[in-house]
């Protein structure tokens, strides 16, 4: 670990913007995986939302992390709807939470936002892991983030477990039953398909370690 | 996709645009956040109902805004539920000083939402109660699934709910009414087609010439079955076994006590259907199903209810709470009483639904 | 084919004794020959209001039968005008004592066998008169045509002389109405998809997913164009320029006279919208199209309106005059006056239309 | 001409017995040329009709041939709708009208009788030749018949001539732009289409023909 080991509010600004892009991408996709086990709309409700956030970017440039991270929950909240909308901008705010006033935040502090972003996804929808939800990709995430924490690894090397506990966490809804959101109504037909919250979720952690990372050696 | 839209960007805002200029006698419409209101709002005194989810369903829930039913409507992106400033500010600009009753479907989206606008109504001063909607018996059980979803019930529910508030039912009345009218709905649906939700551009599904869905919900989601496609009388009966055959249904949910200003966990048992029960029978089309095959499944489903001793006191038959163009229908019973069927008969007068005036 | 039926050959029947179930209150229907009459007909000293046509129109015409519009209607197999003595045998089971008026849409199966109806009638000693309903401008002359189809204004002209005759107009009075009211509507309408005739159990046309079929009518049959799909702004344009620039119509018709109790033949003018003028909108679905996008459909012709000076008074927007489930619209002007006016807002109570009662 | 050159009842019957197999056989057929410039009835109007009249048949064995086809009128009228079941339904009763009392109609007779058909649909419809309907199927049938006639051609003969031109009549009808009936809507797109009515008109006298004439040599 070197002083500059940290995530900085460039880096956060950098995080929402490759989301905005990622999501925008993924549009489509995420809107095909909502239609096999939902409604269709994931990707459009996640790019209107994220589109929000990017429209916002420069009024955020003098704030701190929490006060950015705050913004970013209200956007999300006033403008995605769904079951996403209000989950995601839970996350964030309960991330806005533990990070306020702050900078720069450290590998430790990076870890508290992404536990409390997933703790706020949870109260909010009180989802267990095996739901077939976000939930399935955030908490791996969470969890590997902390064991490479604690085992030493520095922040880039701790996202890129994240990013990749989270992919496998995804690929892991696949078989599972939805017991949670629009996808339990299907009962076991909900089984043999990926779930977009989760894929979702995957870009957004995904977005964090390119902000955080490209241009360094992990 | 051919539908009569001009982008799928500026299809809920155009589509509000030309309610309100149809109907300016009945509502208003806001944008930024939106919301549809009552015209004569705020009636000062009278507890506000409003409700709203996702567009797509129409005239649900816009349209049954007006006198005797709803005082707002906060329609969402096409099956998307809206947001809590949209409730919220629905909330400030139609409460008469009596109170708020949200109705809200139970879908995961539609209650966090205004679980959110609850909390954020209150915070801002407002007595507030909040009763969902859940009477799709085609979800089985509330312990593996998000529990039943709110169909064919809320319309009825807003129309005695809306009736009650216009009479003067305060806010613990009329939330004690609207739990009991929900607790007593139970419908199920099926599809012939899948609608196209025009972001999306494709169908959301594909059903062969010889095949039809049973059990969806209304957000072009797939049901619970695909099956081959049956006689209307063969799907009448599916669909009222269903519904007359469901036990008993227990669920625990979250309601917003407003005497407390938090939300409890409160246990509710639906009781199924009995012979000798009365009835408002409800069949509704998805959007695309025309009323002349509406009325042949209600020939039937009148059969199904006198052979189960069930009385059909009211009907309604069309298309009240849909899925874009979905070629398909939903029945819905609603056990009534006399106050609930002398609330059933009041006046009302909104774009979608009226009578008495 | 995918419907909500059990065959084609039961489908009307079924459709109709489903109707007589859910509205007791409201209608009876008659079998051999078929007919739906006013569940308190006959109405004392009334004149007795009676249309029909081939069925796959609903709610039109059975579902206007009612207090304060028809008191009888005779419904034809699908598309395909019902034969004299099902209006014969109605106008005896519905009339008052003071005479009936036929409302007929102009079509040559519908004209023919309502004169067929009226000769029978007369011969049976009943006073009767006959008013014929032709205002699709898709049709351009009436020479070298059938002459204007009668279409979306036939719902407003029903409504109107439902009123009128409700209110005690004589026959002569309600005739002159009647014609009066059909002189002065004008629409037109178009095709996203076909229909499916349930006999024929295929589209009727098929059109390409870029296709819309311009200036159709309401059996199915192609229309007057078929063009790419567009916006629903150049469509509601294009649909309304027809109507708004429609000029003076002229055209001889067969009348029955209640006086002579003879055909006669009369020249009637229509005179074109002019500035100033006060209408009755009327935005129709062909069945398929959902609401929300009629909606959009209407804000454009409320600007055409506006931009043309015309007054929209009144409004009407939902599936009143369909043609099975096929996807399309229908726009319909009709031009008022105070009378007419009044009679639009008094009092209806049927299956399909419902205020002020 | 021979004593046996006349059309009796039984002739009549067999006529009505011939048109409603036709008509069955045809039902598609003509439903597929209404979709076209129409609205998708006129095979099943027919079909009804006649299937009508084929229930009524054992009740007109009895009868004379003006009072067969008055029947036939009546049964047409009462179960055909549409545009053809006045049409076809006034044409019988014409026909009932001239053959009247009859129990057997010589060909002059079987003349009179297809132009007072003629004359009803005429009547009825107020179509002239030309405006692509079943009048262009039957008024050259009944001038065929009539010259045959006039040149001393015996009754199956003169039928065959009328069935001939009434297929010529039914050919005929495709170039023309219809003025009268449902495709008149149509405008110039109602051009290149056979009309129904028309082909319905010739299938009526070819069972007629078939009726008088099989087992016969022409
Ligand atoms: N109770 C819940 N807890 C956590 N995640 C949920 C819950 N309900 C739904 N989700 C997530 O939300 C995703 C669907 O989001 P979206 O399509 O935007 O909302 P909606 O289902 O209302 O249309 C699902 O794929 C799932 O991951
Ligand atoms: N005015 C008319 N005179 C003669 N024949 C007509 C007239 N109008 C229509 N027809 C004939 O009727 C046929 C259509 O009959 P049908 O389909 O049964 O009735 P509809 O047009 O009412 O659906 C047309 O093909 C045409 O031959
Ligand atoms: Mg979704
Ligand atoms: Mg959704
Ligand atoms: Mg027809
Ligand atoms: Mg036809």
């Amino acid at each position: 670990m070197t002083d500059r080991d940290t995530l900085g509010r460039k880096e956060i600004a950098a995080w929402l913007e490759l989301a905005a892009d990622a999501l925008q991408a993924a549009r489509d996709a995420l809107t095909e995986l909502d239609a096999a086990i939902g409604d269709a709309d994931h990707g459009f409700n996640m790019d209107r939302g994220f589109q929000k956030v990017r429209s916002l970017l420069p009024t955020l440039s003098q704030q701190d992390i929490g006060s950015m991270l705050k913004s970013v929950g209200m956007a999300l909240i006033g403008s995605v709807g769904g079951a996403a909308g209000p989950l995601y901008g839970t996350g964030f705010l309960r991330a806005a939470a533990v990070t306020s006033g702050q900078q720069e935040l450290s590998p430790e502090a990076v870890g508290s936002m992404l536990k409390a972003m997933l703790a706020g996804i949870v109260e909010r929808g009180r989802a267990t892991p095996g739901a077939k939800t976000m939930v399935d990709a955030m908490t791996p995430a969470v969890e590997a983030y902390d064991r490479a924490q604690t085992t030493g690894a520095g922040l880039c090397p701790a996202l890129q477990a994240a990013v990749d506990a989270a992919e496998e966490g995804v690929r892991a809804t696949i078989p599972m039953q939805a017991t949670k959101g629009r996808a339990s109504y299907l009962g076991e037909r909900s089984i043999g398909h990926q779930d977009p919250g989760a894929t979702s979720c995957a870009l957004l952690l995904k977005a964090l370690h390119s902000a955080v990372c490209r241009g360094r050696n992990a | 996709m051919k539908k009569l839209i001009n982008s799928p960007n500026t299809f809920v805002r155009e589509s509000l645009e030309g309610m309100a200029r149809a109907h300016p006698d009945l509502v208003r419409v806001h944008f930024d956040p939106t919301f549809v209101y009552r015209a004569d709002a705020p009636v000062l005194g009278k507890v506000a109902l409003i409700s709203g989810g996702g567009s797509g369903h129409e005239p649900m829930h816009g349209g049954f805004v007006g006198h005797g039913m709803l005082d707002a409507a906060c329609p969402g992106e096409v099956f998307t539920s809206p947001t809590p400033d949209q409730m919220h500010e629905a909330a400030k600009a139609v409460h008469g000083g009596a109170g708020v009753l949200f109705l809200v479907k139970n879908y995961a989206g539609d209650v966090m939402n205004f679980e959110m606008a609850t909390e954020l109504a209150h915070a801002e001063g407002l007595q507030i109660a909040s009763v969902l909607v859940d009477d799709d018996v085609a979800v089985k059980d509330s312990l593996y699934t998000q529990g039943r979803r709110g169909v064919g019930a809320t319309v009825l529910v807003e129309k005695i709910c809306g009736a009650a508030a216009q009479k003067g039912y305060d806010l613990a009345r009329l939330t004690t009414l609207a739990r009991r009218a929900a607790l007593n709905g139970r419908s199920m649906g099926m599809a012939l087609t899948s609608c196209t939700v025009p972001a999306k551009g494709s169908p959301t599904f594909e059903l062969g010439e010889g095949e039809m869905e049973v059990g969806i919900g209304i957000h072009g989601e797939p049901g619970r079955q695909r099956m081959p496609l049956a006689p209307a009388d063969s799907i009448a009966d599916m669909l009222s076994q269903a519904i007359l055959d469901d036990p008993a249904y227990t669920r625990t949910i979250r309601e917003w006590d407003p005497s407390t200003a938090a939300w409890k966990e409160i246990s509710l048992v639906s009781e199924p259907l009995r012979r000798g029960d009365r009835v408002v029978a409800f069949v509704n089309s998805m959007g695309g199903t025309p009323l002349a095959e509406l009325y042949v499944l209600y020939r039937r489903l009148d059969e199904a209810c006198a052979g189960s001793g069930i009385h059909i006191e009211r009907t309604l038959i069309g298309p009240y709470i849909t899925s874009l163009e979905m070629q398909g229908a939903s029945l819905t019973l609603l056990r009534v009483d006399d106050e609930m069927l002398g609330l059933w008969d009041a006046p009302v007068k909104t774009p979608g639904l009226r009578w008495g005036i």
